[in-house]
């Protein structure tokens, strides 16, 4: 059944095929106020699911797409899939409605940028609300093309080619990954449907696929969540427009990865390696991302590598959450719950202030033409608005209170210090390494922070480095950013707002089996929750992170000891070099279009293939029973085809050689003769003739074969891949010879030629009527062979520039 | 007995066909391979009539005239090439 | 001894004879010094030889099977008329190409001849 | 280089006539004893190309102004027509079929479908051979 | 018998290959004649050289030769004639054209840049 | 209705007979190629229609009781192909038309394409061994003269190269039938699939054989490493021909393993399917590395080919119902998108002036259309769901876990990754990036071009969209190559 729900899922697509069409028939108004009725439609459409699904659970809507191959198109609405939704569809209309301001209408092609930003939005819609795998790979796939599509949208441009093509390939990569995953998950549970694989975890999880599963799925959410070390496409991604940086990859595609992870928690939990792996790869990506943000000087560099540090702390918080699901029960004494609530919490913030902060710099890039933050400074005054809204992100994004980034970075260490008294898994002692990290990933967090609000707004205006006169943006520009610090505020001041609306209902999706029938997740958060371990951690990571940043320059040295080359960029950039140089090495070596080659390797390959089959298998038998006997003349004419053959090779006379040919094509004929096959010696004759005279014909015009023209080298392998063919022929002639195992059918052919075709020469009969059709294809062979050689000869083209 | 002699015969026609065939190889001019092809071709019809011999069989007899024609044609062929470099002439003058 | 092997023996008489003259041919074909004497060995012996096994063939259906085949008769008849055409178009092609003589030759007619003529001929 | 080529033009017109005969006899006899379309169409093209041979393509054209390649075609049809003229006796394609007539003076002949195949193969070699040897040998 | 023949066929293959290895297209062309050949006669000696009649069954033999794959070899011969015919114009246009008859001047161009 | 199963075979033949006679008559030639191209697809249809509904249909050829006549079997797998090239081979005939020019129709360009779907189709309806390499030589010879239509410096270069790897091929393919006949005795498939299957004891001459075989058909199939001729070759005609070629060519190859693999030689699997298994993977391989190298468009594409053929294979290779399901279902969509890709490319080369890709840039200014049906097609070649080539590697992929091939299916997919990487660059560097192009019609236009390929990329989109309605008929067609009996008792009736 296709049901509203299916078409609120595709109603992006739907819609983007008539944006072309807008565009053309009415370009008085801008694009983008048709195309930003589609996600406000969307978000009101899915928020009157909140009721349903925090109090029934989850909604589902099957429409068979391919159900003989168990792939239906099982729309499924749950706390978590709403959670998304609403993220896409919300930020999807804010950034719209940014856009509208941010992309002319006369300079740029609309039609072309809208088409894929709806189509992406589509592709998220179905990620996060289909139940089948394979259409969630389906929707998966799309949105890393239309992405691409999105970052290469000024094509022009050499940096977003490549930008979009490292994103793709990355991307593509974890998802082919994801793919074989899903297979595998498959063979082992026979069904595609998520839902039902969590109901068949039981027996998933003693599978010896199940690890090999597990990775190849963990591949691709890592590649799309852009986790360490794949996270190198996501800066280059910048080179997208504003907006699309914004909402691709601050809120929703690079979400995708960890709506995964959580989806399939339920599935992999029970591993150890899933916590390891999910936690640990989070971690390292989140110290790498803050880490490395700090060095950039590029506005959208910063965010880039914050994004991605961000991503890492969703992802570690996920992993450490799953070991909630070692225990039994939700109740009070479950502390690893937490962690996912942190991680839900954290997900929705972080898309309120990265959007905005991406939206800022924006604003920024367009008013003054640089986002670089060299040239920039000073601009508090000139663009208060703007300077406010990156202070709020920055302070949120920095973890200070009173913003909701300060509440999820509490939650943070919270399940941080919590997951130290995990006690399998080694996690009570190794696990020590969390908090750690996450502690000095947080400064430098601080730092970035501090970076993008002060360098950019705060010292000495540069007007000379910048190329237009900055000014504060219009209204209709600064409309989304606004809108969205103030949910940063709001949910900092009120965040249980959300916690049974949202998030509850999304942590009963990941955590599953801890919840009994009805029963429901309890999520409190406050601002303050007693001075613990937590709110050390703050204060000591803002105390650092003040001292550090004041002193950058004296430690910004650390940076130059990592080279260029080790990094994981130059790894791309270099595997994609090398590999190509590698690749036309390889085909250079063999494709070099000497044909001689070529046949040297066929028949090599040939002769080595039959040779080892033959004796590998011990085919070669000889039966000299039933052979017929040989005869003086025989043996003679032999030698007299071996003396042809012979002549033929060594000869360097065109003439001689053909005539040695018509002396084989005669001797064979005389074999005919002597083998009782009248017709055939009949037709052999007659064609060896007019071949011959064909070839005198022809090669009356061509030179003589030149003497020694080839070294010896070249002549003996010539000998030997050409007696090796010989003998690999004879010997499975020999063997097939000498192991007939069934009657030959022709018996039929003695018994019917006469009486049923009324023919006494048998050949001709099976010609004419028993295989009459070879014979018609065999003459439309000479015909086409005639054709050819009369077009061949008349009709041509040389000289012409052909292509 | 008789089919003994027919085989000897054979085998005597199949040799001269391997000497014959000596002069192809060795030349030394073309005419000389071409006249070996051509006694070739006759000893060729000798040696078909002499298998119908012995296989007792009148199926052959088309091949030998066969033979005899085409032997002839290829050394028309042949010598037309070695003499003019053209076997067949566009429009002779 | 009866009728029918007296006329088995006189074919396979022939037929020997035939294939002997064949390998004389043949033996001619490789001793003797140039193209032009060896065309007398290719194209008379063999002939003969060929005309021999033929005739001998056509004996052997006549009295064996009472087949009078035309087919070898076409056949004698074919190789009498064709034999020394292709014998003398092959020796014509030696000589316009100048495949030299045996050194020990005496005479070469069509040489003094063409002489006389070159003036005219466009070779 | 001008030359005298009578003796093998005189012969070459007594050869063809036997060759001809030959190749229809060879045709005709072919579903009993060994011959048929093929080795037919094949002997009666060697018989032009001794013509060609013996004479010039220009001659031989003027003789014979057929295109060949339509012969080729021709016979094509003709063998394909053969097979779907059992569609009409809803038997498979290309049923032969066969029976004896008596014909006045000739007496009683058999009549096979297969020999009309048998004229289409006959057709397309002849047609192939010397669309194959005239077009290179006018080529320059 | 078999077995000879089989060599044979062997050798023709050999021959053949050995001709279409080298490098000249003349020889080339001929290499693969040679090699139809030997398929040829193998595909004879394949179906079993038994003596018996040729067959055609006005003979009245008690026995014949197999006739399908005499019937298999008349279609490939025809075949590798149609085709043959068609690889010797071919070469001799390929050479008109390119001006060569050396297949190692006959690479064309592979530029990867 | 007897005759039905011929009619594909005989209706391009007639039309190419036909065709020889007026030459000079263009139009004449155009619209009756074109009539009948269309009737072939409605022909084909009809025949899958009949198939779908009464099982294999089989056409007894002269009226001999198999396996001493002729016998065209029309089991699934040999109908949807047969569909398949009907369905293809009218948009890239209507491709010639705008394309090809003048002179070549005049040389019997629509006789010849008539000639090649004659073989092709015959090739995949014919159920007698021998009679396949007759088809194939009708396949053959008609594409040497396409390859060489023209008589450019560079197509005859290539031809000769290619026609020569060919007649070695044939020259095996006759000792394999003959090796074949003299161990079992019979030609027709059917048979041989009863009699080698009927065997008690293990029979190594036969494994040999059937490595013969999969060496003849690899050399047709572009199988590793076999696949020299094809790169260049198929470089070398002008687009509309290269299409077919891509389209079809190779994979008659393909389904000639298909049939010999899984009907005919399964009697030591672990050997022969095992060794498919890995030269399927290396095809891959050295198809993406190809790929990779290159920089002209053309090359590029064709190396492809070679990948593609891998892929099938591998599915062949499993000979689990899944995997032969997803092979042929992957067979068809690459018999779509290569024609499609093979056409936008040509059509590229026409605008572009060039085919390399260093001086192109920025062709999607001006021929936005083309970019973007390119840009769909790289997409269903790479696998992104839901076009077509989708459904085929998910299937391929299950076949292969069930065989347990992992390794294979990871080399696969970094193949697919390579697949995307290569054509992407096309993409890339080719419609976007700095505009090269003055004016929209600066070196050729895309009248007439772009339809043909709407059409394909249309049908992929339906292969892919629709595959409900697609995947019961491979799955019918895997099930019958599953068990040969099937096969046996429809072709013998016993």
């Amino acid at each position: 059944m296709f049901t509203a729900l299916h078409l609120a899922i595709i109603a992006p697509f739907l819609a983007a095929v008539f944006v072309p069409l807008l565009y053309k028939k009415i370009p008085s108004i801008h694009t983008g106020w048709f195309v930003l009725i589609v996600p406000a439609i969307l978000f009101v459409y899915f928020l009157q699911y909140i009721p349903t699904t925090s109090e029934e659970g989850a909604v589902s809507a099957v429409f068979p797409w391919i159900p003989s191959l168990g792939i239906h198109f099982r729309a499924y609405v749950d706390g978590l899939g709403l959670l998304f939704t609403l993220l896409i569809t919300g930020i999807g209309a804010l950034v719209v409605l940014y856009s509208i301001y941010y992309l002319s209408k006369k300079r740029e092609s609309l039609h072309t940028f809208y088409t894929f930003l709806l189509m992406f939005m589509g592709a998220m819609l179905g990620v996060v609300l289909s139940d089948n795998m394979i259409v969630l790979y389906l929707f998966w796939e799309v949105t890393s093309v239309s992405s691409f599509l999105l970052i290469s949208y000024w094509y022009e441009r050499e940096k977003s080619l490549y930008g979009a093509l490292k994103s793709m390939l990355i991307t593509v990569l974890g998802g082919f990954s994801m793919l074989v995953g899903f297979v595998l998950l498959y063979s082992i549970t026979g069904t595609f449907s998520i839902q039902e694989t969590i109901a068949a975890t039981s027996e998933t999880a003693s599978h010896n696929l199940f690890l090999p599963a597990m990775l190849a799925i963990l591949l691709g959410a890592f590649t799309k969540s852009a986790q360490f070390p794949f996270h190198i496409w996501l800066p280059d991604a910048m080179e997208a427009p504003t907006p699309v940086s914004a909402y691709l990859h601050s809120a929703t595609m690079v979400k995708a990865g960890i709506y995964l992870i959580a989806r399939l928690t339920p599935v992999f939990a029970v591993s150890g390696e899933w916590l390891w792996i999910v936690a640990g790869f989070g971690i390292t990506t989140l110290f790498w991302g803050s880490f490395s943000a700090v060095r950039q000087t590029d506005l959208k560099g910063i965010l880039a590598y914050s994004t991605v540090s961000q991503l890492g702390m969703i992802i570690s918080m996920l992993g450490v959450g799953a070991a909630a699901l070692h225990f039994d029960g939700a109740n009070g004494n479950n502390v690893f719950i937490g962690a996912t609530t942190a991680a839900l919490f954290h997900l929705f913030n972080h898309a309120t202030f990265k959007g905005s902060l991406f939206m800022m710099v924006g604003i920024v890039d367009h008013e003054t033409g640089t986002r670089d933050i060299r040239n920039l400074g000073g601009l508090m005054t000139i663009m208060p608005i703007t300077f406010t809204i990156a202070a709020i992100g920055s302070f949120s994004m920095a973890g200070l209170p009173p913003f909701n980034g300060f509440l999820s970075k509490e939650l943070f260490f919270t399940s941080m210090v919590n997951i130290t008294e995990f006690q399998q898994f080694n996690m009570d002692t190794i696990g020590m390494v969390f908090p750690a990290v996450a502690w000095i990933a947080s400064v430098f967090t601080f730092i970035y922070s501090m970076i993008v609000v002060f360098k950019t707004f705060t010292g000495p205006l540069q007007k000379e480095k910048l190329d237009t006169k900055p000014h504060e943006a219009p209204f209709g520009m600064l409309l989304a950013p606004i809108v969205l610090v103030s949910l940063v505020i709001v949910i900092g001041f009120f965040p249980n707002v959300l916690s049974y609306t949202i998030i509850a209902p999304a942590m009963a999706s990941i955590l599953s089996p801890l919840l009994e029938q009805g029963q429901q997740f309890e999520v409190d958060i406050y601002f303050w929750h007693g001075f613990g371990t937590p709110l050390k951690m703050t204060i000591g990571v803002v105390i650092a992170g003040i001292l550090l940043y004041l002193g950058m320059k004296k430690w910004k040295g650390v940076y130059r000891l990592f080279p260029e080359k080790l990094s994981f960029n130059n790894l791309y950039d270099q595997t994609l070099d090398k590999g190509e140089v590698l690749s036309q090495k390889i085909m250079g070596a063999h494709m070099n279009g000497f044909i001689r080659n070529y046949l040297v390797y066929i028949f090599a390959f040939i002769a080595a293939f039959l040779l080892i089959t033959m004796f590998y298998k011990g085919a070669f038998t000889i039966d000299v029973s039933d052979t017929a006997p040989i005869t003086i003349y025989e043996s003679i004419l032999f030698l007299v085809l071996f003396a042809a053959v012979g002549v033929m090779m060594f000869t360097t006379s065109r003439l001689t050689m053909i005539i040695g040919l018509g002396v084989a094509g005669y001797t064979v004929a005389m074999f005919f003769v002597i083998f009782r096959a009248p017709d055939l010696a009949l037709t052999q004759l007659i064609i060896e003739t007019v071949s011959v005279a064909l070839f005198l014909l022809c090669f009356y015009h061509l030179p003589q074969i030149a003497k020694n023209l080839e070294p010896i080298r070249f002549k003996a392998v010539n000998f030997i891949i050409s007696a090796a063919v010989g003998i690999t022929v004879t010997l499975i002639g020999i063997s097939a010879g000498s192991s007939r195992m069934f009657e030959s059918i022709s018996g039929f052919f003695k018994d019917y030629s006469y009486k049923e075709a009324g023919g006494r020469n048998m050949v001709n009969v099976i010609l004419v009527d028993f295989r009459g059709f070879d014979t018609m294809l065999e003459i439309l062979v000479l015909g086409i062979a005639a054709a050819g050689i009369f077009t061949m000869i008349r009709l041509r083209l040389a000289g012409r520039d052909e292509l | 007995m008789i089919q003994g002699i027919l085989t000897a015969s054979a085998a005597i026609l199949s040799l001269s066909i391997l000497l014959t065939l000596f002069r192809v190889a060795k030349g030394p001019s073309m005419p000389d391979r071409v006249l070996a092809l051509d006694m070739m071709g006759i000893n060729l019809i000798s040696l078909t009539a002499v298998v119908s011999l012995i296989q007792d069989t009148t199926a052959y007899l088309e091949v030998a005239l066969l033979l005899g024609i085409l032997a002839f044609i290829g050394t028309v062929a042949f010598s037309k090439f070695i003499e003019k470099g053209v076997v067949i002439e566009r429009r002779r003058d | 001894m009866n009728a029918d092997e007296i006329s088995s023996w006189i074919i396979s008489i022939i037929v020997l004879t035939g294939s002997v003259l064949s390998l004389i041919s043949a033996f001619g074909l490789i001793r003797l010094p140039d193209i032009y004497t060896r065309s007398h060995a290719a194209t008379k012996a063999s002939t003969l030889s060929v005309m021999c096994i033929l005739i001998a063939a056509f004996l052997f259906f006549a009295v064996g099977e009472g087949l009078y085949s035309a087919r070898i008769l076409l056949g004698i008849v074919f190789v009498f008329i064709t034999a020394p055409v292709g014998g003398h178009l092959i020796s014509r092609a030696a000589y316009h190409t100048g495949v030299t003589l045996w050194d020990s030759s005496i005479q070469d007619q069509l040489k003094e001849k063409k002489r006389k003529q070159r003036p005219s001929s466009r070779s | 280089m001008k030359s005298n080529d009578v003796i093998l033009q005189t012969v070459t017109n007594i050869v063809l006539f036997i060759i001809l005969m030959f190749s229809v006899f060879i045709f005709f006899n072919g579903h009993h004893e060994p011959g048929g379309g093929f080795i037919g169409g094949l002997m009666t093209s060697s018989a032009l190309v001794l013509l060609l041979l013996a004479y010039d393509l220009e001659t031989v054209k003027r003789v014979l102004p057929v295109d060949f390649k339509h012969v080729t075609a021709a016979g094509l049809l003709v063998a394909v027509g053969t097979g779907m003229g059992s569609f009409f006796f809803d038997a498979p394609f290309l049923s032969q079929t066969y029976g004896y007539r008596h014909f006045p003076v000739l007496g009683e002949l058999e009549l096979a479908t297969a020999l009309i195949f048998d004229i289409g193969v006959y057709l397309v070699v002849v047609g192939i051979t010397l669309t194959i040897i005239q077009t290179i040998g006018e080529d320059r | 018998m078999e077995i000879l023949m089989s060599v044979a066929a062997g050798i023709l293959f050999m021959g053949g290959t050995y001709l279409v290895l080298s490098k000249n297209i003349i020889r080339i062309i001929i290499g693969t004649s040679v090699i139809s050949h030997g398929a040829h006669i193998l595909l004879l000696t394949m179906a079993g050289l038994k003596t018996g009649a040729p067959p055609l069954l006005g003979l009245e033999a008690s026995s014949y030769t197999d006739p399908l794959p005499q019937a298999l070899i008349l279609t490939a011969i025809v075949i590798s004639f149609g085709v043959t015919s068609f690889f010797i114009v071919l070469g001799y246009r390929a050479y008109k054209e390119n001006g060569t008859d050396n297949t190692e001047n006959m690479r064309g161009t592979d530029s990867y840049d | 209705m007897t005759n039905l199963l011929i009619w594909p075979i005989l209706l391009p033949l007639l039309t190419g007979i036909l065709l020889l006679f007026p030459r000079n008559q263009i139009r004449f030639q155009r619209v009756l190629s074109a009539v009948s191209a269309v009737a072939l697809i409605a022909v084909t249809v009809f025949i899958l229609w009949t198939v779908q509904n009464e099982g294999i249909q089989t056409l007894e050829l002269g009226g001999w009781t198999p396996p001493f006549g002729i016998v065209l079997v029309g089991d699934m797998l040999a109908v949807l192909l047969t569909t398949t090239t009907a369905v293809v081979s009218l948009p890239i005939l209507l491709f010639a038309m705008s394309s090809i020019g003048k002179e070549r129709e005049q040389f019997y360009f629509y006789a010849f394409y008539q000639f090649l779907i004659t073989g092709v189709m015959g090739a995949f309806l014919t159920g007698d061994i021998f009679n396949l390499f007759v088809c194939f030589e009708v396949m053959l010879i008609s594409s040497y003269i396409l390859i060489v239509h023209g008589g450019t410096k560079k197509q005859l270069r290539e031809s000769f190269k290619y026609v020569l790897v060919n007649i070695i091929s044939s020259a095996f393919f006759v000792i394999a039938v003959a090796y074949l006949y003299a161990v079992t005795g019979t030609l027709n498939m059917a048979q041989l699939s009863q009699r080698i299957n009927s065997l008690e004891s293990d029979a190594p001459v036969l494994t040999v054989i059937a490595v013969l075989f999969l060496i003849v058909f690899g050399l047709k199939g572009a199988l590793f490493p076999l696949y020299f001729w094809l790169p260049a070759s198929y470089t070398a005609p002008p687009s509309a021909i290269a299409a077919i070629f891509g389209a079809l060519l190779t994979k008659v190859g393909m389904y000639s393993i298909f049939r010999t693999y899984t009907v005919i030689f399964t009697h030591d699997t672990g050997f022969t399917h095992q060794l498919l298994a890995v030269l399927a993977a290396c095809t891959m391989a050295i198809g993406v590395i190809g790929a990779v190298a290159h920089q002209d468009v053309k090359k590029i594409l064709v190396y492809n080919v070679i990948a593609a053929v891998g892929f099938v294979l591998f599915g062949v290779s499993t000979l689990t119902e899944t995997g032969m399901a997803g092979a042929i279902f992957y067979l068809i969509h690459d018999i779509i998108i290569k024609g499609a890709l093979f056409l936008l490319i040509g059509a590229m080369v026409i605008v572009a002036g060039t085919s390399h890709l260093k001086n192109m840039g920025g062709l999607i200014k001006h021929h936005p259309r083309l970019g973007w049906m390119f840009f769909t097609a790289v997409m269903a070649l790479v696998g992104v769901p839901p076009l077509s080539g989708f459904i085929g590697k998910l299937l391929i992929i299950q076949g292969g876990a069930e065989a347990g091939q992992y390794v294979i299916i990871a080399v696969m997919m970094a193949a697919s990754l390579l697949v995307l990487y290569s054509m992407i660059r096309i993409f890339l560097y080719g419609f976007y990036g700095q505009i090269q192009l003055e004016t929209a019609d600066q070196y050729g236009s895309t009248k007439g071009l772009l339809l043909p390929c709407a059409f394909l990329i249309a049908v992929s989109a339906f292969l892919g969209l629709g595959a409900e309605a697609v995947y019961p008929l491979a799955a019918t067609a895997a099930e019958t190559l599953h068990e040969p009996q099937i096969y046996i008792d429809a072709v013998l009736k016993e």
